[in-house]
C-alpha cells in the first residue's frame, strides 16, 4: 500500500514539473487532466472517498473542460494561430 | 440574551442574501436594496456598538446549535462594532459619491451584477471582522478577493481588465500562503476556532515545542495578507486598477478592501497569536523594512506620476507602508496608530479619488496633471474638498492626517531599536507627501492666464464650470467626507480611547 | 390494392426516412437538432496579417534586450529575486514539515476532542450518517454558506466578463463559436442519448444520499451539471435553451441560495438564542432524516449544477 | 533539519515541492494558461498537505457503519470538510482567471502579461 502511495506521489510530483515545462498548451492540460485524476486516487487512499467524487467531478471534469474551451478561444487548438505565425514568417 | 446582540449575525445574513436578490431585479431596483442594506446595516451596527459601550465587554454570538469548538461563532467587541459601522458610512458615501459615473460608465444590463458584487463585499467584509473561526476567515477573504476583482473590471476597457488579471495573480498568491499558514497552525493547535488556537499556542511557546513550524505558519499568514493587501513590491496592480476603474470602485477598492485583510492580520496577531509572541518572531522586522520602503517608493512613484488619479493610487501604496511599519513597531501604540490610521486613511483617500472626479470633470474629462490648471475655480467645493484631502495626507493638523503622523511619532519614540528609522522615514514620507499633494493644490488654483497653454490637450473655451447644483450626489458625498475627516482629526480621543478598549477585548 | 399515400403523408413515413438516409440526401434526426449556417468566422486576412506584424514589432520593443537596458536588467533581476524566493520558500516549507507530527500517527494535536465529538455523537446531533456532511452543513454551516456563495459570485464575475448582450456584433460572432462546428454528430448524440440519463440518476442519487454515504450537494451539482454539458454538446444551444436559460438560471439559484440562506438563519438564531429547533431529526439511516441537511444539499447542488452549466455556456457563446 | 522525520512525512514533503512548483508557476511563467495551472497545482498540493492532516493509519472513512461510533475507528472528518470547502472555491477562482483571459485574448490577441502592459504604455489609454 505505501509503495503504491509513493508512486501515484512519484506521479504527481512528474505531473506537475512536466506541466510547467511542455511547450504546447494542449498537452499541458492534458497532463493536469491525469494530475487530477491521480489526486482522486489519492483521496481515496487516504480514506477521503467524499473528496474523491468531488475531485474527479469537478477537478478532473468541469475544470478540464473549461480549459478546453478556454484553448478553443484562444485559438491554441486550431490552426488559425499556425496561420498567423506563418504569415508572419513570409 | 438581548436582541441586539443578533445584529452583527443579522447584518451579515442580510448582505449575504441581498447578493442573489439583486441578481433577479433591474438595476434601478438593485440600487435601491443596495442603498437600504447598506444604511440598515450602518443602524445595526452603530446599536451594537451602543450596546457593547454600554455592557464594556464583548460577547461570543454561536453560529448554530453547537458551542464553540464544534461549531462556528463571531465575536463581537467594540473596535468591531466600530469598524463595521465606519465601512459602512465610507460605502454608503462611495456609493452616492460614484452615482452619475457608474451609470455612464457601466452597461446598463450589467448594473446589477455591479450591485451584487457590492453586497458580497460588505458581506465578505463584515464576516471578516466579527468572524472568530479561522477557516471562515479564509472562504470570506476568497469572497472579497473576487468581488473586488469583479468590482475592477465592470468598467471594461483594457486596462482594467488587465489590473484585474495582475490583481487576481497577486491575490491568488497570497490566498495560497495564507491558507497553507491556517494549515500549519491547525496542524500544531488541533483547532480552527481563534481563542482555543491561542490557548494551545501560549502552550506550545512556554514548552518551545513546534517552534519552527509555529514561526513559519506566522510568516506565512503574516506575508499573504501583506501581498493581499498590497505592501510595497508587491504593488504592481494597484495604480492601474485605482487609476481606471469606475469612481465608486476606486473609492471603495482603495478605503476598504485593503484593510479588510489589514483587520484580519490585526487579528491573528492579538487574537490568535498573541502579540509578545509575534513581537519575539522575527516576522515583524520583515514587515517593518517593507513597509519603511513603501512608505518611500510608493510617494516618489506618486511624485513622477502625471494622471491625478494614478497619483492618489500611488499615494495609497506609502499610507499601506504606513500601516505595515505600525505594525513592525512591535509595541502596543504602533498598532493603535495603525488601527487609527486604517480609518483616517480610509476618509480620507475616498475623499480624494472623489473629490479627484469632480475636478477632472471641471477639466473637460482629463485627468492630466497640465489639465487641471484652474480646476479649483471651475469646481469650487470638489477644489476645497481636495485642499482638505490634501492637507489631511500631509498631516496637517486639524485634520485626521495630522493625528495619525501624531500617533506614529509617539509610537516610534517608545520603541527602543527602530525609533530613528522610523522618525526619519516619516519625516522624508512626510516631505515626499508634501511635494506631490502641494504641488497639486497650488496647480488647481493657479488661473489659466499665468500659464502657457501648450501642454493643455484641451483648448481654455472647452473647459466649463460645474456647479453643486449639477451634482448634487457628489456634493453631499464630498462635504460628508470632508466633515467625517475634521470630525475625526478634531475630536480624536474618544476614538483613540475606544481603539484601546477594543484591542484589550482582542487579547 | 394498397391505399394511396399523399406525398405529405408518405414524407412522414418511417420507410421514406429510411430510404432518404440510406440515399444520404436527408438525416433522419435533422428536424430534432439544431440547425444553423456552418459557415466559420473567419477574419479578414489582412486584418490577421496587420496584427502579426505589428505583434512582431511590438515583441522587438519589449524583447529589446539590445537598446532596452533598463527593461533587461529589472527582468533579470526581478526573475532572479522569483526564483530564490520561491526556492527558499519550497526550503523554509520543507524544514518546518520535518519538524511536524508523523503522518498517520493518532497522538496529535489534530485529533482532539472536537473530532471525537464529531465522531462519537455527530450521528445523534446532526442525524447524518456521514459525518463529514454532518459538519460541512451542520456543525460548521457558516463555511459553507460562504462557500456557495464564492460560487454564486464566480458566475457573476464571469456574466460581467463575458456576457455579450449587443447581438450580431463582431464580438458576438466571434464569441458563439457553436455556428462553425460540425453538428449533428450521430455518434455523440447517440452515446448522449445513451449516457446523460444515468449522468443525471446518479447525480441525483449523490445529492440525495449525501448524508448517508460518501457524496453531497457538490459533488452531486458538479456531476449533474457536467451531464447538462454533455447534452448541450450534443444536442446544441437551440435544445438546452428549451428548459434552461439565464432567467431561469438567476431564479433557481436566488431561490436556492435564500432557501439555504434562511434554513441557516432559522438555526444560528435558534441556536444563538437557546430556543429548541422544532426540525425533526428523524431516524439516522432512512433518506428523510437528518433534518435539514438534505435540504441543505439539494440548494447545494441546484446552485453547483447551475453554476457549471453556466460557466460552460458563458464560455461557449457569451450569454445563454 | 530533522531528516528522518522529513523522511517520515514524505507525503507532507511531497505536498510542499508541489506547492513550490505550483507558486513558482504561477508567479513566473510568461503563459496566462500555465499560470492558472499552476494557480491549481499549487491549490492541490495545499489540500494535500490538509487532507494528510486528518489521515490516521489503518481507519476507515468518517461513515458510520453499523452503528460503531467509537473514534478508535475513524480517521479525523474536520480536514475532508475544509478541503471540500477549498475545492469548489479553486474551481470558481479557476472560472474566473480563464475569462479574464479570454477577454485580454480578444482585445489584444496574445497571453504575455507584459507584451500587454507594453502595448499598454503604447496606447497611452
Amino acid at each position: 500500500m505505501q509503495l503504491f502511495t509513493c508512486i501515484l506521489l512519484g506521479f504527481l510530483v512528474v505531473c506537475a514539473v512536466s506541466v510547467s515545462l511542455s511547450k504546447n498548451l494542449l498537452n499541458s492540460i492534458l497532463i493536469f487532466m491525469s494530475y487530477s485524476l491521480i489526486m482522486s486516487i489519492i483521496w481515496i487512499l487516504l480514506e477521503s472517498p467524499d473528496l474523491a467524487i468531488t475531485e474527479a467531478a469537478v477537478g478532473a471534469g468541469v475544470t478540464s473542460v473549461l480549459f478546453f474551451v478556454t484553448l478553443k478561444k484562444i485559438h491554441a487548438i486550431m490552426k488559425d494561430k499556425e496561420e498567423e505565425e506563418g504569415e508572419s514568417h513570409e | 440574551m438581548d436582541f441586539v446582540q443578533n445584529f452583527p449575525f443579522i447584518s451579515i445574513i442580510l448582505s449575504l442574501f441581498s447578493g442573489p436578490l439583486s441578481s433577479v431585479l433591474s438595476g434601478k431596483k438593485a440600487k435601491m436594496v443596495n442603498v437600504a442594506v447598506i444604511s440598515i446595516i450602518g443602524v445595526m451596527s452603530a446599536a451594537v456598538l451602543a450596546y457593547v459601550l454600554g455592557s464594556g465587554q464583548e460577547y461570543v454570538y454561536t453560529m448554530g446549535h453547537f458551542p464553540a469548538p464544534w461549531g462556528n461563532e463571531i465575536r463581537v467587541g467594540c473596535l468591531e462594532a466600530f469598524m463595521a459601522l465606519f465601512f459602512c458610512v465610507i460605502m454608503l458615501l462611495s456609493m452616492i459619491g460614484g452615482q452619475k459615473e457608474r451609470e455612464a460608465e457601466i452597461e446598463k444590463t450589467k448594473q446589477n451584477l455591479y450591485y451584487i458584487m457590492v453586497n458580497l463585499l460588505l458581506s465578505s467584509l463584515l464576516a471578516l471582522i466579527y468572524t472568530n473561526d479561522l477557516f471562515t476567515a479564509y472562504v470570506f477573504v476568497e469572497i472579497n478577493t473576487i468581488s473586488a476583482c469583479g468590482l475592477i473590471m465592470i468598467k471594461q476597457n483594457g486596462r482594467t481588465i488587465e489590473a484585474a488579471t495582475r490583481y487576481m495573480i497577486m491575490s491568488l498568491l497570497g490566498s495560497g500562503l495564507l491558507l497553507l499558514g491556517i494549515c500549519f497552525l491547525y496542524d500544531l493547535t488541533g483547532h480552527l476556532l481563534m481563542s482555543n488556537i491561542q490557548e494551545a499556542v501560549r502552550v506550545l511557546h512556554d514548552t518551545g515545542a513546534y517552534h519552527i513550524p509555529l514561526m513559519v505558519s506566522l510568516g506565512l499568514m503574516s506575508v499573504g495578507l501583506a501581498i493581499k493587501s498590497a505592501l510595497y513590491p508587491f504593488h504592481a496592480w494597484l495604480p492601474d486598477a485605482y487609476g481606471y476603474s469606475t469612481l465608486s470602485s476606486a473609492a471603495i477598492l482603495s478605503s476598504l478592501v485593503s484593510k479588510g485583510y489589514i483587520f484580519l492580520l490585526i487579528k491573528i496577531f492579538f487574537r490568535v497569536i498573541g502579540f509578545d509572541i509575534v513581537r519575539d518572531s522575527k516576522v515583524i522586522n520583515v514587515l517593518f523594512v517593507f513597509g519603511v520602503a513603501g512608505m518611500i517608493m510608493g510617494s516618489v512613484s506618486a511624485i513622477k506620476e502625471n494622471n491625478i488619479r494614478r497619483m492618489i493610487a500611488y499615494s495609497s501604496v506609502a499610507q499601506i507602508g504606513y500601516i505595515y511599519m505600525g505594525f513592525g513597531l512591535g509595541t502596543t501604540a504602533g498598532v493603535i496608530a495603525s488601527i487609527y490610521h486604517v480609518i483616517s486613511h480610509a476618509a480620507t483617500k475616498s475623499l480624494l479619488f472623489v473629490a479627484a472626479s469632480g475636478i477632472t470633470d471641471a477639466s473637460a474629462g482629463s485627468t492630466g496633471f497640465f489639465d487641471l490648471t484652474g480646476a479649483g475655480y471651475r469646481n469650487k467645493l470638489a477644489g476645497v474638498a481636495f485642499t482638505v484631502g490634501s492637507l489631511s495626507m500631509v498631516g496637517f493638523p486639524m485634520f485626521s492626517g495630522f493625528i495619525s503622523k501624531l500617533l506614529f511619532a509617539q509610537a516610534a519614540v517608545g520603541s527602543t531599536h527602530k525609533m530613528l528609522p522610523t522618525l526619519i522615514a516619516l519625516a522624508i514620507s512626510t516631505v515626499l507627501n508634501a511635494v506631490y499633494f502641494i504641488k497639486t493644490v497650488i496647480r488647481l488654483y493657479t488661473p489659466l492666464k499665468y500659464v502657457p497653454t501648450e501642454n493643455m490637450t484641451h483648448k481654455t473655451d472647452e473647459l466649463f464650470t460645474v456647479t453643486m447644483e449639477q451634482q448634487p450626489f457628489k456634493s453631499v458625498a464630498l462635504i460628508c467626507f470632508i466633515l467625517l475627516n475634521l470630525a475625526l482629526g478634531l475630536s480624536s480621543e474618544p476614538l483613540i480611547r475606544l481603539i484601546q478598549n477594543g484591542l484589550g477585548m482582542f487579547a | 390494392m394498397s391505399k394511396k399515400l399523399s406525398e405529405e403523408q408518405y414524407r412522414k413515413t418511417r420507410s421514406f426516412q429510411l430510404k432518404q438516409w440510406l440515399d444520404g440526401t436527408k438525416d433522419p434526426f435533422l428536424d430534432t437538432v439544431e440547425m444553423k449556417p456552418q459557415e466559420e468566422f473567419r477574419e479578414d486576412r489582412t486584418v490577421i496579417r496587420e496584427r502579426s506584424e505589428e505583434k512582431k514589432r511590438l515583441l522587438e520593443k519589449v524583447y529589446d534586450l539590445e537598446h532596452n537596458a533598463e527593461m533587461r536588467i529589472f527582468q533579470r533581476i526581478y526573475r532572479i529575486f522569483s526564483v530564490i524566493f520561491c526556492v527558499s520558500l519550497v526550503l523554509m516549507l520543507l524544514i518546518a514539515v520535518s519538524n511536524l507530527p508523523t503522518v498517520g500517527a493518532f497522538e496529535r494535536p489534530v485529533n482532539n476532542e472536537v473530532a471525537k465529538r464529531y465522531i462519537e455523537d455527530g450521528l445523534d446531533e446532526t442525524g447524518a450518517v456521514n459525518i463529514v456532511t454532518g459538519m460541512i452543513l451542520d456543525y460548521r454551516a457558516f463555511d459553507t454558506l460562504g462557500e456557495s456563495h464564492v460560487l454564486f459570485i464566480a458566475t457573476c464575475t464571469v456574466l460581467i466578463l463575458l456576457r455579450i448582450d449587443k447581438k450580431n456584433s463582431k464580438d458576438y460572432m466571434e464569441a458563439n463559436d457553436r455556428t462553425h462546428e460540425p453538428k449533428n454528430d450521430i455518434i455523440l448524440q447517440t452515446v448522449a442519448r445513451i449516457l446523460v440519463p444515468p449522468i443525471f440518476i446518479f447525480g441525483i442519487y449523490v445529492i440525495l444520499c449525501g448524508h448517508l454515504g460518501p457524496g453531497g450537494g457538490f459533488s452531486g451539482g458538479a456531476v449533474i451539471g457536467a451531464g447538462l454539458i454533455l447534452y448541450l454538446n450534443a444536442f446544441g444551444f437551440a435544445k438546452t435553451e428549451r428548459f434552461f436559460t439565464e432567467k431561469i438560471y438567476k431564479r433557481m439559484s436566488f431561490c436556492a441560495l435564500a432557501c439555504y440562506a434562511l434554513a441557516k438563519s432559522y438555526s444560528f438564531y435558534t441556536g444563538a438564542n437557546h430556543i429548541e429547533s422544532i426540525i425533526p431529526l428523524g431516524t439516522p439511516g432512512a433518506i428523510l432524516s437528518s433534518g435539514l441537511i438534505l435540504i441543505l444539499n439539494i440548494c447545494v447542488g441546484v446552485v453547483v449544477a447551475g453554476t457549471m452549466y453556466t460557466f460552460y455556456a458563458i464560455f461557449r457563446k457569451g450569454g445563454y | 533539519m530533522n531528516l528522518a522525520n522529513l523522511l517520515n512525512n514524505y507525503e507532507e514533503a511531497v505536498a510542499m515541492i508541489l506547492f513550490g512548483i505550483g507558486f513558482s508557476n504561477l508567479l513566473l511563467q510568461k503563459n496566462l494558461i500555465k499560470k492558472i495551472i499552476g494557480l491549481n497545482i499549487m491549490d492541490t498540493a495545499t489540500y494535500l498537505f490538509l487532507a494528510l492532516k486528518g489521515y490516521i493509519a489503518g481507519r476507515k472513512a468518517p461513515i458510520v457503519v453499523d452503528g460503531v461510533r467509537s473514534v478508535e475507528a475513524y480517521i479525523n472528518p474536520i480536514p475532508s470538510g475544509l478541503v471540500l470547502t477549498g475545492i469548489v472555491v479553486s474551481v470558481s477562482v479557476t472560472a474566473l482567471m480563464l475569462s479574464l483571459t479570454i477577454r485580454l485574448y480578444r482585445r489584444y490577441h496574445t497571453l504575455d502579461l507584459d507584451e500587454i502592459t507594453t502595448r499598454l504604455k503604447k496606447e497611452g489609454l
